[in-house]
């Protein structure tokens, strides 16, 4: 019993710093495909490392059914999370080759394809 | 240590707020105010109402953000000179008038708090429903809900209006520009099926724990909209007889069951005895289709005419 | 739930609910059918709508008490009552008129050409359906949050209204109404959730019996006042009403000036004269009368200055709406007196709402024959528009105050009231309003009267048109010939009457 | 100070938030984000009453819970209509202030 809630802890902890640092990095690094980076890591392993944590207290409880809730947004998340972070480093890239990203967007009318 | 969580979320809250006031551009004003609704999802947990929660989520949050979203990107007007410091500070105390006024109110609450709880619990058995806020919005205060149906399609209606003449019976605008990968159409895919399972899931589950119409249509509005956005579903033609039967199923649906309650209960929007579940979640499908169409069509906007893409 | 008072006629529960879903069923064939179709069919709605709204008005005169129905059988506080008093039959009445006209006005005649698109004749008639519909409730709603539902769904069908002709100018009108009202909105939901907060109860009538005098109720109410006064644009927060009024289509300006702005109105008249307890009322009722006489006072001296005669009409009711809150004081008084000047707001009411709307038709009528409506390029227009002048004059003799229009006896029973309860600047401000009415309601007539100087080049507009504004006008002036007394009629189903029975 | 205590003052708080907002607010789509704020504001403020109302075997007084729900719709309506609203306003204004093309402009 012990030894679970341990496991419990230390993959929480071990989540909670992958959530900061990706968010230190979401708030440090200094263009969008970085930050994408260290964002998509913090919401993959972050999230799976707390996932993981809270799962066998659920086996555990007897709450199985919930248990599978949980390992389902996880799986949830990997995929919008990959597909939004293609998505989003998809416009960040347009953006950079057409020079929209300037925050006066003064570019922006520049060849649009 | 519960009360520290609270205190917390309480700060998120307002200083997502503040930031959706103060923030200089659009877009960070609506990123700070999607923010807010989601920390008030969580501050409705909190405050023991999930069922108001996935509404705020899925609607207050989730569609609201997306309609701003639209507008700002759309609305390239330069934003006007901000107020003069005279009226800012006009402003402020106002604000911090209403603030004492209503800190004040809320400290001085009556003890014990009124409340219609007993009263619900004891008609709840006759509704045979097993979540009591469905049992309020559809049985006790049914002609609110009815009308709420007819509020969105009259937004609708009012949206519509906005477009030209020789456009009104097109089809809206494109939302997102045509990405290159496919990663969006891997991901509606893949995604959409299981999202139309858990709005319909919310819908049916809604007469007995936390869900309903308002909850699941949404979702099923975000799962249509995903799929149009990916280029999976066509954007719809909105003078279609179809399209528009389906967004009058819910608000005619319901006044057609009101009326019928006149012949086979007693009263305007009274159920018939022994069959009052199945009528209800028969209202609850219809209502759930209506507004799961008219949110996407919200979000989509007003027709625009087809040579401008 | 109790049986017709009249034979011959659907019980009085049945005729309330149908007051408010009646025109909603009306939206149903125009989503689905052409606009010309759908046309004929709303006009059928609207004469079934009338006829539904004169039922419960003779139902409530028959019985002599309110009516009252309960959905789906709830009784409050759980459920939702609806109730319909002498003054709400009133308004259901008034409402019904000046739709029913409305729809005539806007019809397409057999002599107009086909409308270019489905567009405006689809949302126009949807969105006045909506209106009806929404107005109904306001007046017959006993539960503060169905209040709610239907002020926002009078604002979402008045909002688009504003700007169906699709130009930059009236979608910012819109834009601005849309704000306002909003606010107006969520101040009144605010305190909605104060007064259930208090005493457990969205219903008026229940809340009533439990109010006393506390720092809650305060608030509370001074939210929902602040609310109602932005929606009823009430001065100093009128600067969203000439522009939406001005700019919209002369249909919908008619409905927008007279009917809509009427519901927040109302609703103050129910929160101060129905719920708040008199003693609050009678320290506020001056308050709200200082507002009234500001309004009448500027608004009418801005009318005045007024270059566009829409404007001018909008500038009108903007000043106007000031008598109604020129009541509070009076009625709110425990005095003999009060009863009277209860019967002369409500009849400022309805008569302005007459008049009002017979002008905004007519000024729509003279501006669609002249291409323009400058004041200026009036003269003359009486003899080449007679009846549209006339519908214009006749409606302006009533805004005046002059007899034997009903503005007249309003404003004479106004007058009176004040007079006795010793409120003299209230009656020098109505003996001065009706002054600046005067003022303006002249600047356009005297030069219509006069002959010409060049003959004027005019479009055709359809007679029928016309009579309908002149026939809205007549009835304006008809309310002048009701007794200069209180009446009974309006004292039906009031707070003196439900002594009875606290829970 | 308990948890209720503390929403409604936080409740209070967003309202005066969403007011400043409401009146300094620079653009029609700034005041939608300051009303959908002040809205969020009564909207705790009623969750904090049904809270506070818990009984009868609910977390909450379910009859103002249900009602939040209606008025988050309808506020969300109505920040649509603004939104085409200020979409419309901006389309019309690009065209160059000249009167709209549609040929029924009768001033």
């Amino acid at each position: 019993m012990i030894a679970l809630h341990l496991l419990t802890g230390l993959c929480v902890l071990a989540g909670l710093v992958f959530f900061a640092a990706g968010t230190l990095g979401l708030l440090r690094l200094p263009d969008p495909l970085t930050r994408l980076h260290a964002l998509a890591k913090a919401d993959n392993i972050g999230l799976g490392l707390i996932a993981l944590g809270v799962l066998p207290q659920l086996v555990a409880s007897g709450a199985v059914l919930a248990a599978a809730k949980v390992v389902a947004i996880w799986l949830l998340l990997q995929l919008s999370s990959g597909a939004v972070a293609q998505l989003l480093a998809e416009v960040a890239f347009r953006d950079s080759e057409t020079g929209a990203d300037d925050p006066d967007g003064a570019a922006a009318e520049a060849g649009e394809p | 240590m519960s009360l520290a969580f609270d205190a917390l979320l309480c700060l998120l809250a307002l200083l997502a707020a503040l930031r959706a006031v103060a923030a200089g551009e659009g877009f960070s004003r609506v990123a700070a105010f999607m923010a807010y609704g989601l920390i008030l999802g969580l501050v409705w947990v909190r405050l023991a109402a999930v069922d108001v929660a996935l509404t705020e989520v899925a609607v207050g949050s989730g569609v609201t953000g997306l309609v701003l979203l639209r507008a700002v990107a759309r609305d390239d007007a330069p934003a006007p000179l901000a107020a003069g410091l005279a009226y800012r500070l006009l402003a402020g105390v106002v604000a911090l008038l209403v603030f004492a006024g209503l800190a004040a109110v809320v400290l001085l609450l009556p003890e014990p708090a009124p409340s219609l709880a007993p009263e619900v619990a004891r008609h709840l058995p006759a509704t045979d429903l097993g979540n009591p806020i469905t049992a309020v919005l559809i049985v006790f205060r049914a002609l609110d809900t009815l009308l709420e149906t007819v509020v969105l399609l009259l937004a609708l209606i009012g949206v519509w209006a906005l477009s030209p003449d020789r456009t009104w019976a097109g089809r809206p605008a494109v939302l997102l520009p045509a990405p290159w990968s496919g990663a969006l159409e891997f991901l509606a895919r893949l995604v959409v099926p299981v999202g139309v399972l858990v709005g319909l899931y919310m819908f049916w589950a809604g007469a007995d724990v936390p869900g309903g119409a308002f909850q699941g249509g949404a979702v099923l509005a975000a799962m249509a909209l995903m799929a149009i956005a990916a280029g999976l579903l066509p954007r719809p033609v909105l003078a279609r007889r179809r399209l528009r039967a389906l967004l009058l199923a819910g608000p005619f649906g319901f006044l057609l069951v009101g009326v019928l309650g006149w012949v086979f209960a007693d009263a305007f929007l009274a159920y018939p005895p022994g069959v009052e579940k199945a009528v209800i979640i028969l209202v609850e499908a219809a209502i759930t289709l209506s507004i799961a169409v008219t949110l996407a069509l919200l979000v989509l906007g007003p027709p625009v005419a087809e040579e401008t893409e | 739930m109790s049986g017709g008072a009249l034979p011959g006629l659907p019980p009085a529960d049945m005729l309330l609910v149908l007051a408010v879903i009646l025109p909603l069923f009306g939206l149903l064939p125009l989503l689905l059918l052409g606009s010309r179709l759908a046309e004929r069919l709303t006009l059928l709605v609207l004469a079934a709508g009338l006829a539904v709204a004169l039922g419960i008005g003779a139902e409530v005169a028959a019985a002599g008490q309110a009516a009252t129905a309960f959905i789906g059988g709830w009784r409050p506080p759980l459920g939702v009552g609806l109730r319909a008093d002498g003054l709400s039959a009133v308004m259901l009445v008034m409402t019904a008129v000046v739709l029913c006209a409305t729809g005539l006005y806007a019809m397409t005649g057999p002599a107009t050409p086909r409308a270019a698109g489905e567009r405006m004749p689809t949302a126009f008639w949807m969105l006045l359906l909506c209106v009806w519909s929404a107005l109904n409730l306001v007046f017959v709603a006993e539960d503060l949050f169905t209040l709610y539902v239907a002020l926002e769904l009078l604002t979402f069908a008045a909002v688009p209204l504003v700007c169906l002709d699709g130009k930059e100018g009236q979608i910012e009108a819109a834009l601005r109404y849309l704000v306002f009202a909003l606010f107006g909105s969520v101040l009144y939901l605010l305190g909605t959730v104060l007064i259930y907060a208090l005493y457990g109860t969205l219903d008026i009538i229940l809340a009533a019996r439990r109010a006393s005098v506390s720092p809650g109720l305060v608030v509370a109410l001074a939210a929902m006042t602040a609310g109602m006064m932005a929606k009823a644009a009430l001065f100093p927060l009128h600067l969203w009403l000439p522009p939406a009024h001005s700019g919209a289509p002369p249909a919908a300006s008619a409905m927008l000036s007279a009917v809509v702005i009427k519901a927040p109105i109302f609703l103050l008249v129910r929160f101060w004269l129905d719920l708040a307890p008199e003693s609050l009322a009678v320290k506020v009722g001056p308050i709200l009368a200082g507002l009234g006489a500001a309004a009448i006072l500027m608004c009418s001296l801005v009318a005045l200055a007024q270059h566009r005669l829409k404007l001018l009409i909008a500038y009108s009711t903007a000043a106007q709406i000031g008598y109604l809150f020129l009541m509070f004081p009076l009625a709110a008084a425990a005095s003999a007196w009060s009863a009277l000047a209860w019967t002369g707001g409500a009849l400022h009411l309805a008569s302005h709402a007459f008049s009002k709307a017979a002008m905004f038709m007519a000024a729509g009528l003279i501006a669609e024959a002249v291409g323009h409506d400058r004041i200026k390029g009036l003269t003359g227009l009486g003899r080449a528009l007679p009846v549209s002048v006339a519908a214009f004059g006749l409606g302006g003799l009533s805004l005046m105050g002059l007899p034997p229009a009903g503005g007249f006896v309003a404003k004479v029973m106004l007058l009176s009231a004040a007079v006795h309860l010793g409120n003299w600047w209230i009656a020098l401000v109505i003996l001065i309003g009706g002054l600046l009415a005067g003022g303006y309601v002249l600047r356009v007539v005297v030069p219509a009267l006069q002959r010409p100087a060049a003959p004027l080049a005019l479009r055709p507009v359809a007679g029928w048109r016309e009579w309908v504004a002149l026939a809205l006008a007549l009835v304006a002036v008809g309310l002048g010939f009701v007794p200069l007394e209180p009446s009974a009629y309006l004292a039906i189903g009031r707070p003196a009457s439900w002594a009875e029975g606290a829970p | 100070m308990s948890a209720e205590t503390l929403f409604g003052l936080a409740a209070a708080a967003l309202c005066a938030i969403g007011i400043y907002g409401l009146m300094v607010g620079r653009g029609a789509l700034a005041r939608l984000i300051a009303f959908n704020l002040l809205g969020g504001g009564v909207f705790v403020l009623f969750g904090v009453v049904a809270r506070r109302g818990a009984g009868a075997g609910f977390g909450g007084d379910p009859v103002p819970q249900a009602l939040v729900i209606t008025g988050i719709v309808v506020a969300f309506s109505a920040t649509a209509l603004g939104a085409a609203l200020v979409e419309r306003l901006a389309q019309l204004r690009a065209k160059g202030g000249a009167p709209s093309e549609e040929p029924e402009a009768d001033t």
